[in-house]
């Protein structure tokens, strides 16, 4: 238990440029902090996350993986997080099947307005993600520093 | 000639596994067997009468790391990966697949030498197991290969309850007095050599009966190259070809690899080789796109290449072993009898 | 071999407090393509650009990332600034290291860590930018306005008169919303329809204006610039064109059973209405529910003595399709369903009425000609309550969490005409605080106290009994004295809250501008940017954005008209050149990116192409009209091949910053 | 199926003759009795070749890409089954009604010689079938087997004798093998497991993969100009076995990328020359699709809306697919 609390998961975050992007500012103009090893990577809407870039970041050593756009009805681009949504259902469902990285996986949608709610939604992944250890089954272990 | 109880082969695996790291078909999930490295709980299928693939990946693996790039900042070193040191045993290899090594040998070990691949073809002991019972994909003596007897430093034959032992090469005398010394190998009286006879003219009978008992390459092919080239045929045989590389994979012949960079870590970049296909797409693929632009082209490619070219350049040598693989594997039943034949057809009795 | 310089921002002690740049500069010095490196305190104010204009001249730098706050602060000025000096401003990343890293961490060594870490992603990713240019699109110079009310009227007036073209759609039969409702307005008394109607007719009459009023919007898509709007034009079943607005029909229409909109349902009015005198365009509608002849078939006396034959049941909805350039939203509001407050015994008594009916009881043009009486019993009041803050600043999740910041002057101002009309009536206002702010506004209300003698008590009112005979019995606790008070008064008025219009929400998602858990639409800046939406081209005015009062109303209206005239006086707009590009020589046509684009902006064509093989060839492949696509990259997604690729957010781009990160 | 393949013959070859089309796509014989190849014949005399019986399992449509490319019109025979890719690659829009001729052929099932000599059938010289039996002629004498025993897997899960696409029927349909059971059974086991033993089950399995594609270019639903894995300046673009992770990677984006394609035809599962249960990834996302969206089935018709390019604003969350995770709003 003890090295499972000193043990800081590696977590990227996709946000979307007009909800949760600016949602992260917010988190960060409020001062709400989460930890330093969540790394943000800006798409403009969730509709861009290829699940490639999922399965990327799992293999490059990636103990959690987060994706955040707007709220569904409220996407800047009107549909695009409906896409999303549906394909990350099924990305999700897989890598759950395949027994690797399910619970690694999340979606959330956060708005531009909820800074302290993103800052919360990241604490708590973080934790998740702290519990469950270090990612070894969708790691390329060529890839181990 | 030695032998052993087939209920005694344990202590045989045992024995070569403290000599060097063993080989042997093993069955994988899907109950087809493989080769793979020897483990106590491992489902042996020494009778397994054909793996999946030959044993060319234990010379030349289907992934193999050349050389890693280092870098520091904005320094670069390079370092170069050598193959593992030690003696491989491979056993249970067929009279098929033995002489595709010394196939591949013309290959990788003419100049310039492929060192990745002599070393570990150096440093390999081979022990053939003759064939009782051929199946009717079997060709080899097609090519004059005798499935009774593979061309290995050691040879042996399961017959009756025993597996028998015959060392051929140096190496495998060398190996089988390990063995003897440890008194894993018993001296065989007559009987078995006897036995092991009779398996092989019963095998020569069966491999007389089956379907492609007088298959043969026709040699004419190989005197008119741009004739067969040129041939009409490759677009109809072609038809039906996906261009996946499932022949090529299989076959334990091919020989094509393909050489890229994979980006490990920040600091760490291996350059490494593995196996590809003329079959593929994008097989030697240039800047100005590729020199085989339709599917025909690459299909004739492989084939001009086992059944012309190769030998033009190696005695007559074909490069195809007649193991059947291709037969038994292809998506589409596409397969080299087929295409020998239908060229033969074609371009030397001409009647098409 | 690429140049790159990095450039590190202490944004004074906002970064430089929590990061130790020195250490990243140190840390991307040793990258290899980094060219150059340095840190400096304001890296955006003029010093800081010119640091970097230097910098790219002296080390021939081809790229550019800078280590600061968030790429929404300041990309834009350091993408201007690169441009100066001749870089595409395309080739400069922005690493946000302060509100993701100096501002949410506190220990120095960890933000400094991650700090490199998102530099290195930007440098990452800046290795793969490419030289991009905007495309340009035209602007439609008309402009649309949706709600009638006073910020709607206001906005297009303000607009018209600069010399464009407006429309102004209204879901009601006229236009003047709810400000056309009110009897006087504060601080100064004067009558509301005297001021608002000559504003009516100035929109009816502007060569400028064009009112759809019954009418919604059906439909929008389109951008900035070249909305493509479709309005339903409600079957009025009356020809505008023929109808003299004499009003013959509506007073002898049969049907009278339908509360009057106008009158707050203290009135009824007919199945043929003009909601008011006033009305404009002075038009009846026909509700066709309400309507003898449209549920049997029979009557048709209106057609019978409509002296222009005007009437005309067979008219069907008009559907109406036009471009504009800008929308603004002027949806304004409602008063909240008091449903969830039985305790103010709202619809057990007549007599408990909510302030917006209150202005119809003492409006002259109202239902009792402004005689303030009981609806009850049509007898004048004796003592009058007034509650404040009903449902507004309510935080038991039954009414509304903000203030409703009018109720307070309209209270004082009800107070004051009651008082003003009946001396000897007593009007009590029971208020949690009162909030005047605002010119004049404070004088009004101690007007009201010391000049009208209204009595203000500071008390929640907890309980309105009705007893058998309708008679009202109000318990409220004094909180200065602290006593219990039981009071009998003749008339209850709630200060109700209000919420923005139940429209907001359905337009909000046609138009994609965010709106937020109250429904009120959001801006683009709470201060800085006030009557924009985030969404580009959409503008706000009036109610529909936060509670306010006229004034305000009609400021934030001429503000937003403001913006849209701005908007419209440019003849082209620069687009996003992030949009979707499609490799036409991998492309298989399959068309599925098509289905998923919002914009319409992609189709398929038949092209020659050259595939990677070399073979030349004609097929269907994909093709993205840049001036249409807005960069959203669901395409690329879509795309299983990856011949789709998004400019600015590459394949490769996003890849090569998740390899950095991880 | 004799009948069948006079009938098929004689229709080719009116085909050709008349100028209706082309090309014809059917199966011709191999080496063996019961390795039947796909065969493209473009004259008339070509046609007495063309064979029909149990051992044509290969769905023929993809070759209607490359046809239709080269602008032939082209009469191809399609198994019920078959049907469904034709509708696919319609919908991807890879190939050119107009150019296509489709046969309804009746099947009553396709045997697997592997299943056959696995039951221990040994010098096997020909097989037919006799009603529910498979008749084995052996040169040791003759061997019945129950005929659903030796079944490819594919037909165990057999759509039905209609044709979802047909210009014409060949001859009146035949009776096909009954399949009553879940499809979904096998999917269901493995969701049943513990997470550690679903890693374990496809470790094994992926690790087989030799990355051959066979399973990628048999696929009518895979039907790319060039596949993304083939392209250099992806970081995916892989040709060999280099890690598990890449394997799953691949396996897992192509069963991404199908996902709403794959009619469940089996190709990939048969052709795959290391065994690997493919079809257990593509079943997975058609239960995922029917039970999270709603009922669909690839290739069914040409028109419906493929489910990862439609949506409903009802559709659920994400987080939600897996079992007992909420999505926090």
């Amino acid at each position: 238990m003890l090295e499972k609390k000193n043990f800081e998961p590696k977590i990227v975050a996709f946000c979307c440029n007009w909800c949760s992007y600016a949602g992260a500012d917010g988190a960060g103009t409020a001062r709400k902090h989460y930890p330093a090893n969540i790394k943000i990577i800006k798409v403009p809407c969730s509709c861009r996350v290829n699940p490639l870039f999922i399965l990327r970041a799992f293999q490059r050593g990636a103990d959690g993986v987060i994706m955040c756009g707007c709220h569904p009805g409220d996407c800047h681009y009107s549909t695009g997080n409906y896409y999303a949504r549906r394909r990350m259902t099924l990305l999700l469902s897989m890598l759950d099947y395949l027994g690797v990285a399910g619970e690694r996986f999340r979606v959330e949608w956060v708005s531009a307005a909820e800074g302290a709610r993103f800052a919360q939604v990241m604490n708590d992944f973080a934790e998740h993600i702290a519990a469950l250890g270090e990612n070894v089954k969708l790691r390329d272990l060529r890839c181990k520093k | 000639m030695y032998k052993i109880a087939k209920d005694n082969l344990p202590k045989l695996y045992v024995a070569l596994q403290n000599i060097g790291t063993l080989l042997l078909p093993c069955k994988n999930k899907s109950g087809h067997a493989d080769f793979a490295p020897y483990r106590e709980d491992a489902e042996i299928a020494l009778d397994a009468p054909l793996t999946n693939r030959s044993a060319k990946d234990v010379f030349f693996p289907q992934v193999e790391n050349l050389l890693t790039f280092k870098t520091s900042g904005k320094e670069l070193a390079l370092e170069q990966n050598v193959p593992p040191v030690g003696v491989t045993i491979v056993m249970g290899v067929r009279a098929c697949d033995a002489r595709s090594f010394k196939i591949l040998d013309k290959v990788f070990l003419k100049a310039p030498v492929d060192t990745y691949y002599k070393t570990r073809r150096e440093q390999c002991v081979l022990i053939g197991l003759g064939c009782s019972a051929p199946e009717e994909t079997c060709f080899c003596h097609a090519f004059g290969i005798d499935a009774g007897a593979p061309e290995t430093d050691v040879q042996t034959w399961l017959a009756g309850e025993e597996l028998c032992w015959q060392a051929v090469t140096a190496n495998g005398e060398e190996l089988t007095a390990k063995l003897v010394d440890g008194g894993v190998l018993v001296e065989a009286a007559a009987d078995a050599a006897a036995a092991v006879s009779e398996q092989q003219e019963h095998t020569q009978k069966i491999l007389s009966v089956l379907p492609l008992h007088d298959f043969k390459v026709n040699d004419e092919l190989t005197k008119d190259e741009l004739k067969v080239f040129h041939s009409k045929i490759w677009e109809q045989l072609a038809a039906g070809c996906l261009s996946c590389c499932t022949c090529t994979y299989v076959c334990p012949t091919c020989h094509c690899y393909d050489i890229r960079d994979y980006q490990e870590t920040e600091e760490r970049t291996q350059r490494y080789r593995c196996w590809d296909s003329c079959m593929a797409k994008d097989f030697t693929l240039m800047a100005h796109g590729s020199p085989r632009k339709t599917k025909v082209e690459r299909f004739r490619q492989r084939y001009m290449h086992k059944l012309v070219y190769f030998p033009e350049n190696n005695e007559g040598e074909y490069a195809c072993v007649g193991c059947g693989r291709c037969l038994q594997k292809c998506p589409v039943q596409l397969n080299i009898v087929k295409v020998a034949k239908a060229l033969e057809k074609a371009e030397v009795k001409q009647d098409v | 071999m690429q140049k790159i310089g990095v450039f590190v921002c202490w944004c004074g002690s906002n970064i430089a407090g929590t990061v130790d740049v020195a250490q990243v500069v140190e840390a991307v010095r040793q990258i290899p393509d980094v060219a150059y490196a340095i840190d400096y305190k304001y890296m955006c104010s003029e010093q800081g650009q010119e640091l970097i204009r230097k910098a790219v001249a002296d080390y021939k730098l081809d790229r550019i990332v800078v280590c600061s706050c968030s790429p929404r602060m300041h990309e834009a000025t350091f993408r201007k600034c690169a441009e100066g000096v001749g870089i595409n401003p395309y080739m400069v990343e922005i690493a946000n290291i302060r509100e993701q890293c100096s501002w949410v961490l506190k220990d120095k060594a960890e933000a400094t860590a991650k700090a490199i870490k998102l530099a290195k992603a930007a440098i990452a990713k800046v290795r793969f930018n490419g030289a991009l240019k905007p495309g340009e699109s035209q602007v439609v110079k008309r402009a649309l306005v949706i709600g009638g009310g006073i910020a709607g009227i206001q906005t297009a007036l303000d607009i018209a008169e600069a010399g464009y073209k407006v429309d102004i759609v209204e879901k009601e039969p006229t236009i003047g919303g709810r400000m056309a409702q009110l009897d006087k307005i504060f601080p100064t008394l004067d009558c509301s329809a005297c001021i608002l109607t000559p504003k009516m007719v100035d929109a009816a009459n502007h060569e400028n204006i064009t009112l759809y009023t019954y009418s919604e919007v059906e439909s929008v898509s389109g951008f900035v610039g070249n909305f493509d709007v479709t309005i339903r034009k409600k079957a009025r079943s009356v020809k505008a064109d023929m109808c003299s607005g004499c009003g013959i029909c509506t007073e002898k229409c049969p049907s009278r059973k339908t509360p009057s909109e106008f009158d707050m349902g203290l009135k009824n009015r007919g199945a043929i209405y003009i909601p008011f005198a006033q009305a404009i365009p002075k038009v009846p509608v026909i509700d066709r529910e309400a309507c003898i002849k449209f549920k049997t078939g029979k009557c048709g006396i209106c057609s019978k003595l409509c002296p222009a034959g005007a009437i005309d049941y067979t008219q069907t909805d008009e559907l109406i399709t036009e471009k504009y350039g800008a929308i603004v939203l002027a949806t304004g509001f409602k008063t909240i369903s008091l449903d969830k407050f039985g305790e103010y015994g709202y619809g057990a008594s007549k007599d408990v009425i909510t302030s917006l009916e209150l202005e119809r009881l003492t409006n002259a043009a109202g239902p009792t000609e402004g005689h303030l009486v009981c609806p009850s019993t049509g007898k004048e009041p004796k003592k009058v309550i007034i509650v404040s803050c009903v449902g507004s600043r309510d935080v038991s999740g039954r009414g509304k969490s903000y203030c409703s910041k009018i109720c307070c002057m309209y209270n004082a101002k009800h107070a004051m005409y009651i008082r003003e009309k009946y001396p000897d009536v007593d009007v009590t206002v029971f208020y949690i605080d009162v909030r005047t702010p605002g010119k004049g506004f404070d004088e009004f209300q101690r007007r009201a106290v010391e000049e009208y003698g209204v009595h203000y008590v500071r008390g929640q009112v907890g309980k309105v009994v009705v007893d058998g005979d309708g008679r009202l019995t109000v318990f409220v606790s004094d909180l200065n004295s602290g006593r219990k008070l039981m009071l009998n008064p003749d008339l209850v008025v709630l200060a109700t809250a209000v919420q923005p219009s139940p429209d907001a929400r359905k337009l909000a998602t046609m138009l994609t501008a965010s709106i937020d858990n109250d429904d009120f639409y959001v801006e683009a800046h709470p201060k800085l940017r006030p009557v924009e939406s985030p969404t580009a081209g959409i503008f706000l005015s009036g109610m529909c954005q936060g509670p306010k009062d006229i004034p305000e109303t009609v400021s934030q209206a001429g503000a937003a008209a403001v913006k849209v005239v701005g908007l419209l006086a440019k003849d082209k707009l620069l687009t996003n050149p992030c949009t979707a590009q499609c490799d036409t020589s991998i492309c298989s046509g399959c068309l599925a990116c098509t289905h998923v684009c919002p914009y319409g902006a992609i189709t398929g064509e038949s092209k020659p192409v050259i595939t990677k093989l070399g073979v030349r060839e004609t097929r269907t492949v994909a093709v993205v009209n840049n001036a249409l696509c807005q960069g959203c990259g669901a395409c690329t997604v879509a795309c299983p091949c990856g011949a789709m690729d998004l400019q600015g957010f590459t394949n490769q781009q996003i890849l090569a910053e998740v390899d950095a990160l991880c | 199926m004799q009948k069948i393949e006079k009938l098929l013959q004689k229709r080719a070859a009116e085909l050709l003759a008349e100028g209706t089309v082309e090309r014809v796509l059917a199966w011709h014989a191999g080496e063996f009795f019961y390795d039947n190849a796909p065969a493209a014949v473009s004259s008339a005399d070509e046609c007495d070749k063309l064979v029909y019986n149990e051992f044509c399992p290969a769905n023929l449509c993809k070759y209607l890409i490359e046809t239709s490319h080269a602008g032939k019109k082209t009469a191809v025979f399609l198994k019920p089954c078959d049907t469904y890719g034709v509708n696919q690659l319609l919908k991807d829009n890879r190939i050119k009604r107009e150019l296509v001729y489709a046969i309804g052929t009746p099947c009553s099932g396709m045997l697997d010689i592997k299943k056959i000599k696995a039951a221990g059938a040994k010098g096997i010289i020909s097989v037919s079938v006799d009603g529910d039996e498979v008749v084995v002629n052996t040169a040791y004498g003759e061997k019945r087997l129950a005929k659903a025993d030796v079944l490819l897997n594919k037909c165990l899960m057999c759509k039905g004798a209609a044709y979802k696409i047909a210009d014409e029927e060949l001859a009146e349909p035949l009776p096909v093998p009954q399949f009553t059971g879940d499809k979904f059974a096998k999917v269901k086991e493995i969701e049943a497991m513990s997470a550690e033993e679903r890693f374990a089950f496809w470790q094994s399995e992926l690790s087989k993969c030799i990355r051959c594609n066979a399973c990628r270019d048999i696929c009518p639903a895979c039907s790319c100009e060039q596949c993304i894995f083939d392209k250099p300046d992806t970081p995916v673009a892989g040709k060999a076995y280099a890690d598990e992770v890449e394997e799953q990677m691949y396996h897992i984006i192509r069963a991404f990328h199908v996902a709403g394609r794959c009619t469940g035809c089996g190709e990939c599962a048969r052709v795959c020359p290391q065994g690997i249960h493919l079809e257990l990834l593509n079943m997975k996302f058609m239960k995922d699709i029917n039970s999270f969206f709603g009922q669909y089935q690839a290739g069914a018709d040409s028109e419906t809306p493929a489910p990862q390019v439609s949506f409903k604003q009802n559709d659920p969350e994400a987080n939600s697919a897996v079992e007992g995770r909420e999505q926090h709003v």
